[in-house]
């Protein structure tokens, strides 16, 4: 699948203008950046902001939120835009329009590529304090801007090669296996792909039978399965998932047609799938852990608002980094079945721990 | 327990008062068992509302409803049933995509439906024993819009006389205009059920033909400005004084305004339709002169509807050569024909004619806009004086030209279509369906004058009409059609306008 | 205000004044709501009512106006247009990949070809008479369809950002997005009151058969109706890549429902013949007002769709002329 | 004596208003389609002519026809229902809750089902009665009703996905008999109870009438508000119905469970026949929609059309079925909004 190339200066210099443009919203807000200034506590307001409440990961992510938000003696704001990047614009907008903007702490999920370019400029220049998640172009990075403290990501690739290997590994390397792609429109789903093509090229024992998209989402990854699973037959063994739901999906349809020859691998590590891997009925999925990343957002906010953490004084390859993330099989499910959210990740010092390296242009 | 003489329903000083009109104003009446009362008026006269208080529809502001003496409030049609008042109404109420049994029975299935559950064979035979009581063959399980109109008005029928089952008292019947639609054949067998219905109910009979009014009825009810100003017996009353006591006037031959009609034989071929083939006629020839006024008779599927719509390119014909002033026409759709200077004016005058809830100048001013637009702009104040200075030429009655043309009265509607198409500066031919349906004798005559004029301006009318009598007084010529064919030409020039009958043999 | 084509006041004229003053507070229902919706949701939180986020509020409206002035019209001849929101989506992808080599000339043929795909969407729905919904449903799978095959399914990201900076910035301390809306508005509408379009349209959707036999180019207006929805559409679509800097093939699809509730809670009949474009830019100020302003009173995301919900039925329960509804479905 | 020499032009009236026999052409042109679908996907894959497909696609086309079923109620009435996925994941939540499951003590069994389905037949009804009482257009209550069913639904999951442990309700999704899922054979036992409901019962009857001439039922003493809002609730039990079948299928209760599904039964009523203007159509006919839409799904999948494509062909050939459907009776077809 194609993707536009990106030349680096442009978009920032989009961005910047868009700002620049749109600083008439932050108004007596006071535009433009105000770095340095410190916040009070108490003045310091919390937002946490994803697509819905309605699948596990980002429901966990908003309540991780919450639970660091209590540690600090505050309250997060929740925001959720039903997967809708109007809306998501939207609210920002509207958030930004408000008062007190520049001790206002956004972490934030973009809907997709698309959406996190204005959001950034949105946020910065109001004076906001920025943390996004997954997904943004290459060539816009935090370190070009003082507000927007980080970018955290996994190393999608790494994770959707993990898993392929795994899968391959529990096929026996060998036989024939389909895939089931997330939302397209996204990075996530297409590094995740592209992690599985490199295990392919290693593996030549295993066959990419099919590939088709389920949109991250379980019903339909259970109908695309039904029938994939007809297509191919017996000759389908082992079944490629981009993300936990269509991997339980595609569990589904293979139960109702009866099969349990075939082995299956999702990422993220919700709790079904977390169960599914202890019971043995899947074989690996990859941990994002969803509450940490709903509290080091607002805890990388709440230190640079407090003035404990200078954003522009973190080094580059931290302001825009991969977080250590898990192979989860048999082998270790049963330690993340329920883990406890660990508070000293969020103290300012040790914010960026699980930074494991700068996000690959 | 009542005398036979002290009436089944009685309407005492019945007011019904609308924003700007007084609908009925302390209108009284009564009806006696078994006898058929005749209602006459035109309209405006305040039938339409008396029917309407008469079936729970409409809540009179004074005045009482006595039905076997004691005073009801009607709330609503079902209501009115159940207290022994049924109508027949004139725009049909069946439910065209279900079957006839349903519809007879419909809102009072009784055992046809047990605990919600249909159980059609009940259902079937409830709905016989209606049918029975008319003496009518149709098979109730045929989806109703599968019937021919005559056959659904007896179904109509039918479906009144289940209130026999609803109440304990003789119920009183309401036909409103229930011939208006009806064949010749198809009225006669109405009046043999009227006779049955009298059996076993009192019938209030509401018509605009004076003579079936007179024909059928014991006694009649003359009905002006929402009073009764005249109850007439028919066995010493002619059409003629019905007429008079009607519209307050004096009616002489002059309502077709015969003598205005001009001879038209130098006049020069202004249509000529030849060997035209469409959906429901074989083969049609005629022409028609400038200025001539051409009816087309026929009884139903003669197809001369057909021709008409297909003349106005609303139905594709399949074969055939039209020319209009020896210019070949091609009808591809209603645009191209009114392009090419064809009106027309159909016979569903509310849902083909108007737009209801848009203004009387929008109506009016629809098909020519050309005539009220500079460049791509509308003139508000070209079309406001256009409009006025043919709302005055045709003598429409309307509070201001920006009314909703549906508050309007049937007449007045008709003529702002007529207008419509009179604003037209060159129009060349007017179709004219059933221009004076539903209208009272005196917009009748004002439509006539109308065809009159357009006629003396050079205008060439083809005129399909509801009866005979009004075709033959109007036409110069009328060509009788029989299945799809036109079958004889007879002139009818002033002064020596043929009898019906001439034609009627043709017809059937 | 903006010209509202005025076909409507007629009825009310012609009865009696009580019925007219009835008719006068429908027409201004719309109005009353968004001001009272305003004044509730401030008592929440007071920041709404600030400049800023006011203008924030017409600045997040514009696209969702755009559009739903288009669907007016369509829905005003008695049908409906279920594209639009795929067809912005379409025309932002084709934007974004156009800047490149035409810059800001890209509108022009984005607004054509999206016009062009109304058209066609018009022509089949006219010529094959298949219900406008049917059309533009198979319609709105096609465009997304389209516009992921020609993105690769991917964002297309923009770079030439002056291209379009008209659409995105400030004029006159307004944001330029809005006030190419209400221009839009304000032409549409004079196009529907000084030309014999607007009747055209309104007699079309009373009553269809009399529209059609009194000569009125019956097809062509229900085209022209569809081809000016797909134009309002492609103008949406331009708006959304110019504030997202980069066009994909999802980027207006969540906005049809909004668009199509704005027209109704404005008070435009569902059923054809009655409404205006006036009461939808109010009906979309509406709609904005609900969608950003529930997230902005605290109140727990969860109950957000509930309480979305019910407000938007509330809306159009106030809102709606029943008087000029003969039966509604 | 006038003698009347009237045609009646009502009676053509009446027919353009709806074409005799139209309704039949219809369905037997649907069918064509089908089977012209049928044979050209055959042609592309021979794994579409496997009888394994076959099966699977029925199994797959279960819920799509019971949620079709119910929607057909609401557009015989002539009326719009927007509210199907948001009731499907209230009423999919509600299920997983009720039965046994990993999340609550409750472990109903069949009377959870019942439950589900209630609240199913309960938005539906809250849906028929806004639009009745407050005389709102269908569309917009059905688009509230929707937007409440989707909150309430994300209140239940409240962030734990509820996994469906009770084995009869999972076995709907795995049981076999005949190559067919139990789901199947439910579906199969749906459409004939909503075929009956509406051959047989006054709601389904008065439901047709009302699509065909709502003034007149309303004329004739029906209580037309009643029965509408009635019909919406028989509509919205099949949904629940519909959900309580997903659910089984994905093993858990989930919000998303009805993606896609509402335009996608609006489109199988239309192909079958189900004219929105309503009164038109019925259960039966939506079901050879059904088998359009999901017979071209499949077979697009199989016949290794692009993922991004799909789409494209899909709505292209949705609208051509239509078309191809109506184009023998288009020119006698009345009023088409």
């Amino acid at each position: 699948m194609r993707r536009p190339k990106r030349h680096r200066r442009s978009v920032l210099a989009c961005v910047a203008a868009g700002g620049f443009l749109l600083s008439g919203c932050a108004g007596e807000a006071g535009g433009g950046t105000t770095d340095g200034a410190t916040c009070d506590p108490e003045e310091i307001k919390l937002i946490g902001q994803v697509r819905n409440q309605t699948n596990p990961y980002e429901a966990a992510w908003l309540s991780g939120g919450d639970e660091y938000a209590e540690s600090v003696g505050l309250e997060q704001e929740h925001l959720t835009y039903d997967g809708d990047s109007q809306r998501q614009q939207e609210q920002i907008r509207q958030v930004l329009a408000g008062s007190g903007v520049e001790c206002t702490v956004l972490n934030v999920l973009p809907n997709g590529d698309s959406d996190t370019a204005p959001i950034v400029a949105a946020a910065d220049s109001a004076g906001a304090l920025l943390v996004t998640h997954w997904n943004k172009p290459a060539d816009l990075n935090p370190h070009d801007f003082d507000r927007w403290i980080a970018h955290i990501t996994y190393d999608d690739e790494k994770s959707g090669y993990q898993i392929s290997k795994a899968l391959f590994d529990d096929m026996g390397g060998s036989g024939g296996i389909i895939a089931l792609q997330g939302i397209l429109d996204t990075s996530a789903a297409q590094n995740r792909f592209a992690g599985l093509q490199k295990a392919l090229g290693e593996t030549p024992g295993v066959e990419l039978l099919d590939d088709q998209t389920a949109n991250f989402d379980r019903a339909e990854a259970l109908s695309v399965t039904r029938t994939l699973l007809t297509a191919h037959g017996e000759h389908v063994r082992g079944i490629w998932a981009a993300n936990d739901d269509m991997a339980l999906g595609a569990m589904q349809a293979l139960e109702a047609v009866g099969r349990d020859d075939v082995k299956v691998v999702g990422i993220d590590a919700v709790p079904e799938a977390i169960a599914a891997i202890q019971d043995g009925t899947m074989t690996a999925t990859v941990s994002s852990d969803g509450p940490w990343q709903g509290g080091i957002g607002l805890a990388m906010g709440y230190c640079a608002a407090t003035g404990e953490l200078d954003p522009t004084a973190v080094e580059d390859e931290n302001r825009a980094f991969y977080a250590q993330h898990f192979l989860i099989d048999e082998s270790n499910a049963a330690e993340f079945a329920d883990r406890e959210l660990d508070m000293s990740d969020f103290e300012c010092a040790n914010l960026f721990n699980r930074a494991t390296g700068p996000i690959a242009e | 327990m009542s005398t036979p003489q002290a009436p089944v329903l009685a309407v005492e000083g019945l007011t019904k008062r609308y924003p700007g009109v007084t609908a009925l104003d302390g209108m009284s009446f009564e009806v006696r068992p078994h006898e058929v009362v005749g209602l006459v008026g035109e309209n405006g006269a305040g039938k339409s509302t008396l029917l309407k208080t008469l079936i729970g529809q409409v809540r009179p502001d004074e005045g009482k409803i006595r039905l076997q003496g004691e005073p009801v409030t009607l709330r609503g049609v079902a209501h009115a049933g159940s207290q022994g008042i049924g109508m027949v109404f004139q725009e049909q109420s069946l439910v065209p995509n279900i079957t006839v049994a349903e519809n007879i029975l419909l809102g009072a299935e009784r055992e046809g439906v047990r605990t919600g559950v249909y159980r059609w064979g009940a259902m079937k035979a409830l709905a016989q024993q209606q049918l029975d009581k008319i003496g009518s063959s149709i098979d109730p399980g045929a989806r109703t819009d599968t019937l021919t109109f005559a056959q659904r008005q007896m179904v109509e029928v039918a479906k009144v006389l289940t209130i026999e089952e609803r109440t304990t008292v003789e119920p009183v019947i309401l036909l409103d205009e229930p011939t208006s639609v009806l064949e010749r054949r198809e009225i006669a067998t109405l009046f043999k059920q009227i006779e049955r219905l009298r059996q076993r109910a009192s019938v209030v009979f509401v018509s605009h033909r004076l003579e079936e009014v007179l024909e059928v009825s014991d006694r009649i009810y003359v009905l002006r400005n929402g009073q009764v100003v005249a109850e007439v017996d028919p066995h010493d009353t002619s059409p003629a004084d019905l007429h008079r006591l009607l519209i307050g006037r004096e009616s002489d031959g002059g309502h077709y305004h015969e003598d205005a009609q001009e001879p038209c034989d130098e006049a020069p071929l202004r249509l000529r339709v030849e060997d035209l083939m469409t959906a429901g006629c074989r083969s049609v020839t005629f022409d028609i002169r400038a200025g001539e006024v051409l009816g087309v008779a026929g009884v139903q599927g003669s197809g001369r509807e057909e021709v008409c719509r297909a003349l106005f390119g609303a139905t594709r014909f399949s074969r055939g050569r039209v020319t209009l002033d020896d210019r070949r026409l091609r009808l591809r759709s209603p645009r191209a024909a009114v392009r090419a200077g064809v009106g027309y004016v159909p016979s569903q005058r509310r849902t083909d004619g108007i737009v209801p809830p848009m203004s009387v100048a929008a109506n009016m001013s629809m098909a020519y806009v050309g005539e009220i637009c500079r460049g791509p702009l509308l003139q508000g104040k070209r079309e406001r004086g256009l409009v006025d200075r043919w709302i005055e030429r045709l003598g429409i009655k309307t509070p201001s030209t920006t009314t909703a043309i549906g508050t309007l009265s049937g007449g007045n509607q008709q003529k702002v279509v007529l207008g419509r198409w009179m604003v037209g500066e060159d129009l060349r031919l007017l179709i004219l369906d059933h221009p004076t349906r539903g209208l009272d004798v005196g917009a009748k005559s004002d439509v006539y004058a109308l065809i009159r004029d357009l006629a003396s301006a050079g205008c060439a009318v083809l005129l399909l009409s509801d009866t005979l009598e009004e075709m033959i007084a109007l036409s110069h010529r009328v060509v009788v059609m029989k299945d799809g064919e036109v079958v004889k030409t007879v002139d009818t020039p002033r002064g020596a306008k043929p009898d019906p009958v001439v034609i009627l043999e043709e017809m059937v | 205000m903006v010209v509202v084509p005025d076909l409507t006041r007629a009825p009310d004229r012609a009865t009696g004044s009580l019925v007219r003053v009835r008719g006068q507070l429908a027409r201004f229902m719309p109005l009353l709501l968004l001001t009272a919706l305003l004044v509730l949701l401030s008592l929440r939180n007071p920041d709404l009512l600030t400049r800023n986020s006011l203008l924030t509020i017409a600045d997040s409206a514009a696209p969702l106006i755009v559009l739903a002035t288009g669907a007016t019209i369509v829905i005003l001849c008695g049908g409906i247009d279920l594209s639009i929101g795929a067809l912005a989506s379409f025309a932002s992808v084709l934007t974004a990949l156009w800047i490149p080599t035409m810059s800001a000339g890209v509108v022009v043929p984005v607004i054509l070809i999206s016009a062009l795909a109304g058209l066609l969407q018009g022509w089949v729905h006219v010529a094959a008479r298949v219900p406008s919904f049917v059309v533009t449903l198979g319609g709105l799978s096609l465009w997304s369809g389209l516009a992921l095959t020609i993105s690769g399914a991917g964002t297309v990201p923009v770079y030439d950002f002056a291209a379009l900076r008209w659409a995105f910035t400030r004029t006159w301390g307004l944001p330029s997005a809005t006030l190419v809306a209400l221009v839009l508005v304000v032409v549409l509408g004079a196009l529907m009151r000084f030309t014999p379009f607007g009747r055209w349209v309104s007699s079309v959707g009373h009553a269809e058969p009399a529209a059609r036999l009194a000569g009125l180019p019956v097809g062509g207006i229900k085209m022209l109706a569809f081809a000016i929805s797909g134009a309002c559409a492609g103008l949406a679509g331009v708006l959304l890549v110019a504030r997202t800097f980069s066009g994909a093939p999802t980027l207006g699809d969540s906005l049809l429902l909004p668009a199509v509730a704005a027209v109704i809670v404005g008070g435009t009949a569902i059923t054809g013949g009655h409404g205006g474009l006036g009461r939808t830019l109010v009906g979309a100020l509406i709609i904005v007002l609900l969608r950003v302003g529930l997230s902005q009173i605290g109140i727990d995301t969860s109950y957000e769709p509930i309480i979305y919900g019910v407000l938007i039925i509330i809306a159009v329960s106030v809102t709606i002329d029943r008087s000029k509804v003969a039966v509604i479905k | 004596m006038s003698a009347s020499s009237e045609g009646p032009t009502a009676v053509a009236r009446v027919r353009e208003r709806r074409p005799r026999g139209a309704d039949v052409v219809h369905a037997y042109a649907s069918l064509a389609a089908l089977f012209a679908m049928v044979v050209v996907f055959s042609a592309l894959s021979p794994q579409f002519r496997s009888v394994d497909n076959l099966t699977s696609m029925v199994d797959s086309a279960a819920v799509l026809a019971v949620v079709t079923v119910g929607i057909t109620f609401v557009l015989m009435l002539g009326a719009i229902d927007l509210s199907v996925e948001g009731v499907i994941a209230a009423c999919s939540l509600a299920v997983a809750l009720l039965v046994a499951n990993t999340r609550t003590g409750f472990d109903l069994g069949v009377a959870g089902v019942g439950l589900a389905i209630l609240l199913g037949a309960g938005f539906g009804l809250l849906s028929g009665l806004l639009s009745t009482l407050l005389r709102i257009p269908s569309f917009m209550t059905t688009l509230g009703v929707y937007a409440i069913g989707l909150g309430v639904a994300t209140l239940l999951f409240a962030g734990v996905r509820p996994v469906v442990e009770d084995p009869w309700l999972n076995g709907w999704a795995s049981d076999r008999f005949l190559g067919l899922t139990l789901a199947s054979y439910i579906a199969a036992g749906a459409v004939l109870v909503g075929w009956l409901i509406q051959r047989y019962t006054r709601v389904g009857r008065y439901a047709f009438a009302i699509g065909g001439a709502e003034d007149i039922t309303r004329l004739s003493g029906v209580p037309v508000a009643r029965y509408k809002a009635i019909a919406f609730a028989v509509a919205g039990a099949f949904y629940g119905l519909g959900a309580v079948m997903a659910t089984s299928q994905l093993g858990s209760g989930v919000v998303e469970a009805g993606t896609g599904l509402n335009f996608a039964a609006i489109a199988a009523a239309v192909i079958g026949g189900t004219m929105l203007a309503g009164g038109r159509g019925g259960v039966l006919q939506s079901m050879i929609g059904v088998l359009v839409l999901t017979v071209l799904l499949n077979g697009l999948i199989l016949a290794g059309v692009s993922p991004y494509a799909q789409r494209a062909v899909h709505g292209v050939i949705v609208v051509a079925a239509v078309v191809a459907a109506t184009w023998p009776v288009r020119h006698r077809l009345g009023v088409v909004k």
